[in-house]
């Protein structure tokens, strides 16, 4: 292949990947926006109680995203070990795969 | 007597026949197996192709011979069937698929023209290696290797140039390890330190309605546009609606443990064992060693460089150190960009906003990779 | 020129050769996503057959085609062997042998008549199919979606229908995940509040021994009387005979997690992608779609006829509700006879008493997909 | 196949249907009765303590049966994470495969 | 009418099929069974064996049957496609290396010296095999049953002498679980009181870098030396690097839970299932085992002599008992070492010291098995 | 084959499975003797602190093994459990795979 062909190539092709993911910044864009309005009636019925959900979300960042460390916030050790060792049961989480980035006790007025 | 079977033994052992190239193949395959265990350079791969490496190199252990007719074939022939026929790779990207949060890029969609920049190395290193001699399909699959993506590359050198699958291979994931090493200077070259000390805003939340449409959407449009990559994204994006749906939890553990582990440790020995002393020993071998650190070096400054128009075209909201995580090679590349971010200003805190480029890469070079094969397939 | 080139591209790329066929495809593989996901239909299978299903029908992809010669076969081509060759649906079988428990079915072995009854729905549909016009084959195969067990009617299938499978599979696994749905009116329209109200007496228990038996003896009589069915019931019983030696954890667990999830992906994608329009698109699909509601509904109506008639039998003891449960579809079967019992009286625990039937079901479709493949295979 | 046979053939399997499970009907009272008279004998070794046992017991009911909630009775939730915690331990299963009915404290006299 | 049906179905079904061997063949595997679960014989191995003579033997059932033209295989013949062609042996090699601390070999080499004496029963067994009139063939893959490693086993008979598989394995397997009946007699005859009293020296500590380039050193010095024994030395040392390198830890979980044990069963499986009736009701089968019995003893003997010669030129500081744990059989061998020793002198504890020879013997039979296939192959 | 020729090539068959061990004897015994030497510049650069790396390598005993009981000096059985729970939060390690011989507590001066 000639060096010109082989330039022209290059230049089309890579112009051709700016195009795809140009393509795909548009579909999201217009996705967002949809969602956006229909937001109320598409949400997606979710049966995780609120807190179990941000659990299982922290827990998801894959193995790469080192997890910091445990925080704790008014308890004391033995409570946050408790806590920690019920969610895993309830959850059907293994101890390992969950994250958990601070446990806070809540004062009670 | 027994000295004679002894004479007749060696002279049938590998100590009899082993040639000089196959010493020097045995020696790389040991500083192979030095760098991915002490220096750490992406073990998972480099590990096991080293060991592939050192299997292939001790003569007549015959572990690739083909079969023929009723005679058997090696062992590693057998398990190279999924290389071969383009499982493997396939297979290694559904469990990445399924490891892979694109919320970051969902949140901020501009991050995939960072991950289209970034393929800017695959594209001169395929201009050079036209120029000095390959041909225009191992060309192309010397380029890939500045994708910075090791399924994608091994899938594209198996259709493409199969007899440099070895030295690819090696030189991508070599490489991606190197990342840490290669960027960091590029990026100080090319950026100014008001701009790496830019502090990006933090990202929308993404409903978990996006994140399940997503992979549709862009296994749609993506295998629509070229349905040469419909085997790479397609896995790559089951995977990630495994992970994203919540409701084949089990399905997507497998395919983030069990089943890419097992994948990987058979991709990775029987692509070692390609690399007989015939194959490997060649210029060829140096020629790629050396345009694939110009493919990754062209992809980082073009990463950064429509990094720094962004920061220009958005009045200095983005920080272009994160155009260089366009790459791929997650989640290095990313990290690499947080460090540095971290160094101009320590309150910077760069890491969430370089995913979004470095998935972003990922599907980038897929594409790219695509392309080449539609041309050149 | 760029222009010309990217009009190139255009009319090599699928978006210029889709027909509106495939674009229905994609769409009902959308539709079989969103229950999957959002209405959690059998999300294991469905979500992963909807998937193969809109791979298969984006155009130019190539992932089903076949190997000829040293021309390459595309990715999912390769993977169906497994579905072909009938080894996907028995892995599938071994692992849920180890994770059933035949104990309530021991303890009552009565329940056999109810899983035997529960398979009415087969050859209702399997005469309604051959009273329209499918061959026998066929016909066989669209009834034994009324045994209400996935893996049993692929294997039938692939063995007697091929060209019927994505239509039979996706039937199969719909109207399993829509059993709370068909079932309920059935059960109320024939049986009397009475009925429904029966309290069963507390299942005995049962031993280590007789559990650790009864795989070993069905395996022998059933594969002595129906050899067709060995590769079903041999791995099923395997599966479960793991499980209750007590002496092979590792074995047991490796069967119901790695190995059957990578088959389910397996069998899902590649059992999805046999849908292409020009197979799935006839109105032979409809008639499937039609006959397998039929076929559930007559297995429930058998499973609950019986269960009346053990009721007069028994002299009040056995609630007939347990009868619907007869026709697999573990352990959605038995949660709905749960559901209903406790309805009709709130102190009502039918689940493990449903079980036994549930079970027997397995068995029951097995048996019944041995005869008809001894008949027509 | 015409109408008639094709009924016919639907009436002969279905019968054999019911032949083939009415014989493992059979199998299982007869062994049944068989270990009925020879249970002292037969019993199998069972190296597992017998309050292991359970909850191994417990945790086999596979993934399907729901575990429905977890009743403390006569302990705080601390000791009854601790007790969860030990058992996964010293029985080498993880949290998130056991299951577990009920704790209950036994009373001492 | 119905009853013509029956006799028909009766007719074609095994009953009227089955031979009196076959009869036998499912008494052979309900007594195996018996063995593996309560007795606890090598379950993973024996259960799965069984169950696979059972499957074999139940007529009709065509699960061994080969796939000819366009007609389709059976299950277990695709299946056995891995035993074939050595694929799985060598995966199982794989996930034994990564579960073997070569630690306490390293400690204390000397240990080699024992494992080699061990594979004395090989020899012996070869010897009377030969002379009894089984070919060189066969007489060496009968000899390997001494090595006392299945897999080695496994793959030199399928090698060697494929007809006799079933026959050896269940040899193998069988006498490694009867390690505990078959060695205590033999030491209390061969060593005095005295010397089974002898407690050793700790153990040195071995460092990182020792452990992880052994299985490089050794792999490159045995399959320089006997090339055919690449697959099986190749694989276990690739699994114990995984272990020992740390950096892939993952790789190495995988290879010794979820690959290790899929290959098990399929492996365990398979080889039973090639136990039918003439192949295994020959007067050869009983010989095998008689053979294999003789195997295992003067193995025993072997390493309990060279144990005693080390004890008398050590000056007494090697206990001779830790010789019998040579015959690899990891790590039940080993335990019988301890137990004997602690009976001697309650205060021994040669498990560790035991565990050298023990991993020494897994080589020992590698390269004993790589010797007989390149004399014999 | 002939009683002496297959004598004969058991004779030579167990000595080269004693030469090739020996020289796997010779191999280890020299390599011990290089680490000797170069024992500090060769030194494998470990990141696991040292108190996990400990419990890593009691776990990683391989499943033969057998764990023995886990004893507690001057700890109560819920600060066990409670540690238990943390170490296997912090490693990523299921408690079912870590191996604890026992928990002392370090007396404060
Ligand atoms: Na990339
Ligand atoms: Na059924
Ligand atoms: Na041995």
């Amino acid at each position: 292949m000639s060096f010109f062909d082989s330039i022209l190539v290059s230049i089309f092709s890579m112009a051709l990947v700016f195009l795809v993911l140009a393509s795909l910044y548009a579909l999201i864009q217009i996705f967002a926006k949809l969602v956006g309005i229909f937001k109320h009636e598409a949400a997606l019925p979710v049966n995780v109680p609120a807190e179990q959900a941000e659990v299982l979300d922290e827990g998801a960042k894959g193995p790469e995203v080192s997890a910091g460390e445990l925080r704790l916030k008014g308890v004391d050790e033995k409570t946050a070990a408790m806590i920690m060792a019920i969610i895993s049961h309830e959850s059907g989480i293994p101890l390992s795969e969950l994250q958990f980035k601070s446990i806070k006790a809540i004062e009670q007025s | 007597m027994f000295i004679d079977a002894l004479k007749t033994i060696w002279a049938e052992s590998g100590f009899a026949a082993i040639t000089w190239q196959q010493l020097v193949m045995i020696a790389i395959a040991c500083v192979l197996i030095y760098l991915a265990i002490v220096k750490k350079f992406e073990p998972l791969l480099l590990l096991t192709i080293a060991f592939g490496v050192l299997l292939a190199n001790l003569p007549l252990a015959g572990l690739m011979k083909e079969e023929i007719g009723s005679e058997q074939g090696g062992l590693l022939h057998y398990l190279y069937l999924g290389v071969k026929k383009g499982i493997y790779p396939s297979l290694i990207f559904l469990g990445i698929g399924a490891m892979t949060d694109f919320g970051p890029l969902i949140a901020r969609p501009s991050s995939l023209f960072l991950g289209a920049a970034a393929q800017f190395g695959i594209f001169i290193a395929f201009t050079i290696a036209n120029l000095i001699g390959f041909t225009p399909q191992e060309a192309a699959s010397i380029g890939i290797i500045g994708g910075a993506d090791g399924p994608t590359a091994i899938f594209t050198t198996t259709r493409l140039a199969p007899d440099l699958l070895p030295a690819i291979a090696i030189a991508a994931y070599s490489y991606m390890a190197l990342i840490p090493m290669i960027q960091p200077p590029l990026m100080r070259l090319l950026t100014t330190k008001k701009e790496r000390e830019v502090k990006m805003e933090q990202l929308r939340e993404v409903s978990k309605l996006e994140k399940i449409c997503f992979p549709i959407v862009v296994t749609i449009f993506c295998v629509l546009l070229l349905p040469s990559v419909a085997p790479l994204i397609g896995m790559l994006m089951l995977g990630n609606l495994f992970r994203e749906s919540g409701v084949v939890e089990r399905l997507s553990d497998t395919a983030q443990n069990a089943l890419i582990n097992i994948v990987t440790i058979f991709l990775g020995v029987t692509v070692g064992a390609t690399a007989n002393a015939e194959r490997f020993l060649r210029p060829e071998t140096l020629a790629i060693i050396g345009l694939g650190l110009v493919a990754f070096m062209f992809s980082t400054i073009g990463g950064l460089l429509l990094g720094k128009l962004m920061y220009k075209l958005s009045g200095g909201k983005i920080n272009p150190l994160i155009g260089s995580a366009g790459v791929s090679a997650v989640p290095m590349a990313a990290r690499v960009s947080q460090i540095e971010g971290q160094k101009a200003n320590p309150g910077n805190f760069l890491l969430m906003h370089a995913m979004g480029p470095n998935v972003a890469g990922v599907i980038g070079s897929a594409v790219a990779a695509g392309i080449l094969m539609a041309l050149f397939g």
